[in-house]
């Protein structure tokens, strides 16, 4: 166990918790600003550093344990990346409550912990990381301090206890069935050789577990309640970080490590099972949302339906994943911190559609950040939201499941019911409320936030027109 | 590299113009200069089209990566990316005094670098890209200058579009795995293998129908226009309808030519249906907007006879048919706006005697319905000719039935300039919501300058075809023999 | 040598500087309107000259769409029939001009007026010309649209305007029969240059001859206005009479005889069409003969004149005798144009279109009055007039072909003789029964009346000429020539004798012939019934328009969307609320994709 | 193999009472209990398998220690949640929905 390893495989994490422990200190001595400012810095530092360290270290494994190097520090650091910004959004919400800079301390943690799910190669760490980001997001929903935010997080919590006991059972199976190896890499050949019947089972509860954080079609009851009544930082961070490393870590477990063996051919069926259940479900409902944070938590529904049947088309679908995952958490946080603007423009917005009425004209630089994520979760070219689709596209039709790619097509038509009504009321409603002496400022923060994401999204639509998808793509691919 | 700046110069001018389009001075020189700037580009284009009669392409590479940015204009595209350039010019000069005029010229100026995209498209996701970006400007240009259910209208356009180009990205993905040449499309793409042709044939057939659009799918059409402004209205139904039909010829065709082949008699019914009943619908409007909407799913039906065809005339024909159903439906949506402009309303009754009260308006009018009727000696006459020629050559008296469609053109059309121009000057009928003929004041210069070219354009390409054929003839006739039949 | 690229272009280029003129100086621009005229009248009388030594003048050929398997070209040049009509057109024309310049003389839109009459003769000389089907189309097409802005010259008039849609529509429904017929036809032989056309015609399918064919007669049945497609004709008198004159009378109804003529071996190798040719023609005669007899505005009953006499030389076609319809189609050009115009005169003069208003015009009209019966003799087919000698030889043709349509032709010529000098009675002898005084028509006026009468007087002696220039067989057959003079005189003595009385003989007929006369005074009923048939299709469009359209296909697209949205309600449904449901869901997700698991890794 | 249907049982009651208990300090101990009872069956089918002590109590007590965790945060939820309403009957929150 060398401890000297290279600066990918801890300064990233080191860094944001060092930047989380300062933060609090300040908090401690009472001085919240300057705490919020320090956790951001954290988060901002680890998110630059693992983009840099991604590109120029050899990929290995840290301990036999954790992974690093190109996607494996790229990811996380665009998780980072998020967070940073979601706290930078919710800044004067953080610097104000007087439980505000835990809230950062929590965004922070969770995303070390998502950190740690998307790059952990053992079983321990699995599970430490997905009762970590389970306990992050409770506390993040509860955080916001309504009474529906917290009957929220009660639903949420009593969910999660059978969801954690399940998981545990599942990695339990699995232990045992490795015979007592922890370690992914070298547990999948024993997997592999084992009677089916306690493999499938184990195969079936690590999936169930995978598709509770993921808010995918069975278990996706909390979603909706949780995005609606958390506030819309952490919900832009609860929306992306989580749901980008499960995703991945899925994708690791399920194509790259553990469950190889033919005997989990079934797997394919099963993911295809939740993605379109979820793709349906999600598209559907969502059509009919007043309430825009539901509308998108519905989306959210929707969206991990792709990354499902990304994962479930083979080899194809390893990079479809990583594309759509990278252009689904871009687009989500930007549109919820964009929600978050809204409430800064006009503060006495009731959440749903018809009280941002006319919203674009009272500040046209919104409405612009609002259209660029709406249009980029529905898929339309020269955002980021259609490269996603059109890998994941590519991977069905390139073993040639037809009916699934058009079933994917029709539910993204379907969801522009949702998306296409949030630009609709945005921009062609006449807003009966005039504006001008509604005490909402310019936007703030979260304003300034929401447009650096929409020129995010924009650049990552249109370059790859220019330069092709290698170029661009290359630095997530695992 | 003349090609990048047919997209790069609007796209600048729309850019500009959003950033800067606070005063309107400033906005209208802007998006003139831009869409003059395009105009003048394209003529370069097509005379150099025209001497070395082989595509010039443009591909975009950035040190080694394999972009999809790449471009060609071949006979098939250089006419509909002059068509798209001149509507350009038309359009903004019609929108000279629109309120919010900065984001409505970056929307137009927008909206004409997509269309050109869409035209000058060598590589299949380019294509699509395209084909997208065109929804949004038009998403916004109907839904924020509209009049009263624009939201319905703007949704219903981008829902039915987008519908069916989902279908067709898949139809568009799947020719890429199974084409296994990557994105690109060259120049002479090789079909696809028999066996799934008819699939991706449908599923292209999908989005590229919707923007025809052909008869069952056509309900967006007459919303969309009554709402959109006139700007709007004129590129919508000058250029975006033609986005189909040359889906169909640049992709359909070449690459699954088995399929088309095959599928080629439900297409030519189609264009026949629509025909006979975009007319039957037109003769029912008492819109204005609406009724010329319905002509559209008329004439489109004539270009999807010629395309049905498959021989080299019907392509001819179904190419004249486009390039005059954007001058003469161009011309008349912004006739039907300007009378808008003066008096407020579109309803068909509301008017009469326009020949006495609005000479130079009543004239032009005149002129464009004798033109969207087919009458020889103006543009649409040799599009039809040649599409139902063609059409009956390859189906036989089964076309026949498109030739109540072209009687019902003429009653629809007429049946407009009899109520709007024949007749007593409004001043003793009732005048609607208080509407006095000396309000109406006659097409001044700025509106003559975008009317009279117009106009000459139409009567020279009813005159001599050639002028646009013999710059499609070597792209078309190829096509044509990849259609299989030849004649 | 007249060019002939000059006698199309030039009437254009007339029309468009009258037209930009403007009212100012259409005083002088109105003249340029005879260029047109009278350079196709040269030009026509030029190659008549010199018809006997063969000039074969090259025709001027360019390809209008260019294929890869061949070409659509578009040409002119002058054949023999070719000339004739041009000197036909070229003459009516000009005199119409003349006549126009006295008839328009304080019509605020004079320009508007002339530029059409020259962008008229423009096209019909295009038609007359044109070496290809497609040029021929194009002419074809354009005259009908010269008709529908004269027709409609009036358009504050609602009536006028909706006659001139009527005409329009009605020769557009031949116009698409003719569409198809080139269609067939270059499927068939795959040119449409008429000359290879009908070198074609022995070795197409019979089949194909009689449907292209029959086709070309629905067109020219469209435009010389024959039966069923006849309706338009009797409104298009709401244009100006002078414009009735050249058009309804002369030149564009005589089109569809030309077109018969043009492509005659194609008739002449199918005789079913041959054969339904002559029964329309010899219907719309005796028909259209019935109808003028009651009728009480001169210009009607100059109109259902017209369509008879059609159909006479279409019945001369069906009988197979090209020849003998062209030269009646010739000498009625002349006649009927002159009686048009002189109608143009009375009513200009009397200011009242109705016969029953007029009587006693021929003291006031006296060379009015004059020309007129010199018009109607020639009609009435009275020797030695032009007609006399045009509808023997019709007749004769008709008679030794088939002798039914021979009958029926003789009464329908008795009838004309019959309606023209009950026409000429009511208008021109006893007293003037209208308001105001009637005057005669200014000298402008005269000139042409005069020039049109010389030549309806003297045309039959051009009969052996023309026999012999186009092939026909001369000379008259003296038993047909005795019997139709008989009967014409007799007719035309009991029309004059008759109407002694004036407008009071009518009421005596219609009282004798009880029914017959009200049907025949309404036109049988046939238009008002398109009439109602048109309407009723303009409303149905409008209701099916709002009903398929809006509602049905509309609906459809509609309720995907409400059934999308109730999808969803039934989803949202699920999130109830209670948190024991939702962990519920949880365990039941599981034990749900464990048993999947295992039942699909089985 | 007893042990395995041991485990079993505990966890379906632990499920059985997050389900049905309406009280949620009931359902608290209801989740203890199935993490509890998946502790053991982890221990136990690792160990029956041949697994390396050290790596399976380190697991073991991993698992205890995130428990607790859990407890803790759910404990914490339950107190703010009756703070504001006084009452912990699970079915009484159904103000969210739709």
């Amino acid at each position: 166990m060398d401890l000297a390893l290279p600066l990918a495989a801890w300064l990233v994490p080191v860094l944001v918790v060092g930047g989380v422990v300062l933060g609090l200190v300040a908090d401690a001595l009472d001085r919240r600003p300057s705490a919020i400012v320090l956790i951001a810095l954290g988060l901002g530092g680890a998110s630059v550093a693992g983009f840099v360290l991604s590109g120029s270290t050899q990929p290995g494994i840290a301990m036999g344990v954790l992974a690093y190097g190109s996607g494996f520090t790229a990811l996380p650091a665009l998780g980072y990346g998020l967070a940073a910004l979601a706290v930078i959004a919710g800044f004067r919400r953080y610097a104000t409550a007087d439980r505000g800079p835990g809230m950062a301390a929590l965004i922070a943690l969770g995303s070390v912990f998502a950190h740690a799910l998307l790059a952990g190669l053992d079983l321990i760490v699995l599970f430490v990381s997905l009762s970590g980001l389970a306990v992050v997001a409770y506390a993040l929903v509860a955080g916001a301090g309504t009474r529906r935010a917290e009957e929220s997080a009660v639903r949420y919590f009593v969910q999660g206890t059978i969801a954690s006991g399940l998981t545990l059972y599942g990695l339990a199976l699995v232990f045992g069935l490795t015979g007592g190896d922890a370690s992914f890499l070298t547990g999948s050949s024993a997997l592999g050789s084992v009677e089916s019947r306690p493999a499938l089972l184990a195969l079936a509860l690590v999936l169930s577990a995978f598709a509770f954080k993921l808010g995918a079609f069975p278990f996706h009851a909390w979603v909706p309640d949780a995005y609606e009544n958390a506030d819309s930082t952490s919900a832009a961070f609860l929306s992306s970080v989580p749901k980008l490393a499960a995703l991945v870590a899925l994708l690791v477990i399920v194509r790259g490590t553990l469950f190889q063996a033919d005997l989990f051919a079934s797997a394919t069926s099963l993911l295809v099972a939740i993605g379109v259940g979820s793709l349906l479900f999600g598209s559907f409902g969502m059509v009919r949302q007043q309430s825009v944070a539901r509308l998108l938590g519905y989306s959210g529904i929707a969206q991990v339906g792709y990354g499902l049947l990304a994962i479930s088309s083979g080899d194809a679908g390893i990079q479809a994943t990583i594309v759509f995952i990278v252009t689904y958490a871009v687009g989500a946080s930007a549109a919820f911190i964009a929600l978050e603007a809204v409430g800064r423009v006009r503060p006495e917005w009731d959440g749903t559609r018809a009280g941002m009425a006319g919203i674009a004209r009272r500040s046209p630089l919104l409405g612009v950040a609002l259209t660029v994520a709406m249009l980029s979760l529905t898929g339309i070219p020269l955002f980021a939201g259609f490269w996603g689709k059109l890998h994941v596209f590519a991977a069905l039709l390139s073993n040639d499941s037809v009916v699934l790619a058009i079933v994917a097509g029709v539910a993204a038509v379907v969801s522009f019911g949702g998306y296409g009504s949030v630009i609709r009321a945005a921009y062609f409603e006449d807003s009966n409320v005039n504006d001008d002496e509604t005490v909402g400022e310019w936007g703030g923060s979260p304003l300034v936030v929401s447009i650096v994401l929409a020129l995010a999204i924009l650049a990552l639509g249109i370059v790859p027109l220019l330069t092709g998808i290698s170029r661009v793509y290359a630095l997530f691919s695992l | 590299m003349t090609l990048a700046l047919l997209i790069a110069i609007p796209l600048a001018g729309a850019l500009v113009s959003a950033v800067v389009g606070r005063s309107t001075a400033v906005a209208r020189i802007i998006a003139l200069a831009a869409s003059l700037g395009t105009a003048g580009v394209a003529a370069v284009v097509w005379q150099a089209y025209a001497s070395s009669a082989e595509a010039l392409t443009y591909e975009f590479t950035m040190d080694g990566a394999g972009s999809f940015l790449r471009l060609a204009a071949d006979g098939l595209s250089v006419p509909l990316v002059a068509l798209t350039a001149l509507l350009g010019i038309i359009a903004v000069l019609a929108s000279w005094n629109v309120e919010r005029i900065g984001t409505h010229m970056s929307l137009l100026l927008a909206l004409e670098a997509a269309v050109i995209g869409v035209f000058l498209a060598a590589d299949l996701i380019l294509f699509y890209v395209a084909w997208e970006a065109v929804l949004i400007p038009m998403f916004f240009l109907i839904g924020g200058w509209g009049h009263e259910n624009r939201r319905y209208a703007a949704m219903k356009f981008f829902i039915y579009t987008f519908a069916g180009s989902a279908l067709m990205l898949v139809g568009l993905v799947l020719l890429v795995v199974l084409g296994g040449t990557g994105t690109g499309m060259p120049a002479t793409p090789l079909p696809i293998e028999p066996a799934s042709q008819t699939l991706v044939f449908w599923l292209l057939a999908a989005g590229l129908l919707v923007k025809i659009p052909v008869v069952p799918l056509h309900t967006w059409l007459p919303d969309a226009h009554v709402e959109a402004p006139t700007a709007g209205s004129i590129m919508l139904a000058g250029v975006l309808l033609k986005m189909g039909a040359y889906g169909i010829a640049r992709i359909s065709i070449p690459y699954t030519p088995d399929a088309f082949a095959a599928a080629a008699p439900i297409l030519a019914a189609l264009g026949v249906i629509g025909i006979v009943y975009g007319a039957a619908m037109a003769l029912g409007q008492c819109d204005l907007k609406r009724l010329v909407a319905y002509s559209s799913v008329a004439h489109m039906g004539f270009v999807v006879l010629g395309l049905a065809s498959g021989t080299e005339l019907g392509l001819q024909g179904a190419m004249l048919g486009m390039v005059s159903h954007g001058l003469v439906a161009g011309l008349l949506f912004f006739l039907v706006g300007a009378l808008y402009e003066r008096a407020h309303t579109r309803d068909i009754g509301a008017f009469g005697g326009l020949g006495v009260t609005l000479p130079r308006w009543a004239t032009i009018f005149v002129v464009a319905s004798l033109a969207s009727l087919g009458l020889p000696g103006l543009s649409g006459f040799p599009g039809e000719f040649a599409s139902v020629v063609a059409g009956f050559g390859r189906f036989g008296f089964v076309i026949a039935v498109a030739g109540i469609g072209i009687v019902l053109a003429g009653a629809y059309t007429l049946r407009a300039v009899r109520l709007v121009v024949h007749g007593e000057p409004a001043a003793t009928q009732a005048p609607a919501d208080g509407l006095q003929p000396a309000a109406l004041r006659d097409l001044d210069a700025r509106e003559l300058l975008i009317a009279v070219p117009l106009v000459a354009l139409i009567v020279a390409l009813g005159i001599w075809p050639r002028l646009v054929t013999d710059i499609a003839a070597a792209t078309l006739g190829a096509l044509a023999s990849l259609a299989g039949t030849v004649s | 040598m007249m060019p002939l690229w000059f006698v199309l272009v030039a009437p254009i280029a007339v029309a468009l500087v009258i037209a930009a003129a403007g009212r100012g100086p259409v005083r002088y621009t109105r003249w340029l309107a005879l260029v047109g005229p009278v350079a196709a009248a040269w030009a026509g009388a030029e190659r008549l000259a010199d018809a006997g030594r063969e000039t074969g003048v090259a025709a001027e050929a360019v390809s209008w769409f260019v294929t890869q398997t061949g070409s659509i070209d578009v040409g002119a040049s002058a054949d023999p029939i070719a000339s004739i009509m041009l000197v036909v057109v070229g003459v009516v024309a000009s005199m119409v001009v003349v006549f126009s310049f006295g008839y328009m003389a304080e019509d605020a839109s004079q320009p508007r007026y002339f530029a059409l009459l020259s962008a008229f003769t423009a096209a019909m000389t295009g038609l007359v010309l044109s070496t290809s089907l497609v040029g021929l189309f194009i002419a074809w097409e354009l005259v009908g649209a010269c008709s529908y802005l004269l027709i409609g010259f009036w358009f504050t008039k609602p009536s006028a305007a909706r006659a001139a849609v009527k005409a329009f529509l009605v020769t557009r429904v031949g116009d698409v029969g003719l569409l198809f017929a080139l269609a067939l036809l270059w499927r068939e032989t795959g040119t449409l240059v008429t000359a290879d056309v009908l070198a074609a015609v022995p070795t197409l399918a019979p089949a194909t001859i009689t449907t292209a064919a029959l086709l070309l007669f629905v067109g020219a049945a469209g435009k010389s206005a024959q039966f069923p497609l006849h309706v338009w004709l009797p409104d298009a008198m709401e244009g100006p009479t002078p414009v009735s004159a050249l058009i309804h009378a002369a030149t564009m109804v005589a089109a569809g005889v030309f077109l018969l003529a043009r492509t005659w071996p194609l008739f002449e190798a199918s005789e079913t069409a041959r054969l339904v040719v002559l029964i329309i023609g010899t219907v719309t005669a005796l028909g259209a003969a019935t109808i003028a007899v009651p009728q009480t505005d001169i210009k009607r009953v100059l109109a259902y004149s017209t369509i008879s006499q059609l159909g006479f030389m279409f019945a001369a076609l069906g009988a197979g005798a090209w020849v003998a319809a062209f030269f009646h189609l010739v000498t009625h050009a002349a006649f009927k144009s002159l009686l048009f115009l002189a109608s143009g005169s009375v009513i200009h003069g009397s200011g009242t279109q109705d016969l029953r208003e007029m009587g006693g015009l021929g003291r006031a009209m006296p060379v009015t009055a004059a020309t007129w019966a010199v018009g109607v003799a020639a009609l009435a087919g009275l020797p030695p007039l032009a007609g006399f000698f045009s509808k023997d030889a019709v007749l004769d043709a008709v008679w030794v072909h088939a002798p039914v349509a021979g009958a029926a032709l003789f009464i329908a010529s008795a009838l004309t003789a019959f309606y023209s000098f009950r026409a000429t009675r009511l208008a021109f002898s006893g007293t003037f029964r209208g308001a105001g005084h009637p005057h005669e028509s200014p000298l402008v006026m005269k000139v042409p009346l005069v020039v049109l009468a010389v030549l309806a007087a003297t045309l039959g002696a051009g009969s052996w000429w023309f026999a012999e220039l186009l092939g026909g067989h001369a000379g008259l057959a003296i038993p047909i020539a005795v019997a139709s003079t008989i009967i014409a005189g007799l007719s035309a003595v009991a029309g004059w004798a008759l109407y002694k009385t004036g407008p009071a003989a009518d009421d005596r007929l219609a009282g004798a012939l009880g029914g017959l006369w009200r049907a025949a005074a309404g036109a049988y009923g046939i238009d008002a019934l398109v009439m109602r048939g048109a309407a009723a299709s303009e409303r149905g469009a409008a209701t099916a328009s709002e009903r398929f359209d809006t509602r049905l296909v509309d609906g459809l697209v509609r309720g995907i969307a409400w059934l999308a949205r109730r999808v969803g309600r039934e989803f949202n449904e699920l999130q109830s609320g209670e948190s024991q449901l939702y962990a519920a869901l949880v365990g039941a997700g599981a034990v749900l994709l464990a048993s999947l698991a295992l039942w699909l890794g089985r | 193999m007893i042990v395995a249907i041991g485990c079993a049982a505990a966890f379906s009651l632990g499920v059985y009472a997050v389900l049905t208990r309406r009280d949620v300090i009931a359902i608290l101990a209801g989740a203890e209990l199935m993490l509890g009872a998946a502790n053991v069956q982890l221990v136990a089918f690792a160990l029956s398998r041949g697994g390396d002590g050290a790596v399976v109590s380190s697991f073991a007590l991993i698992v205890l220690v995130i428990a607790a965790a859990e407890a803790a945060v759910g404990m914490a939820l339950v107190v703010t949640a009756y703070r504001r309403t006084r009452r912990t009957l699970v079915d009484e929150f159904g103000e969210v929905s739709g």
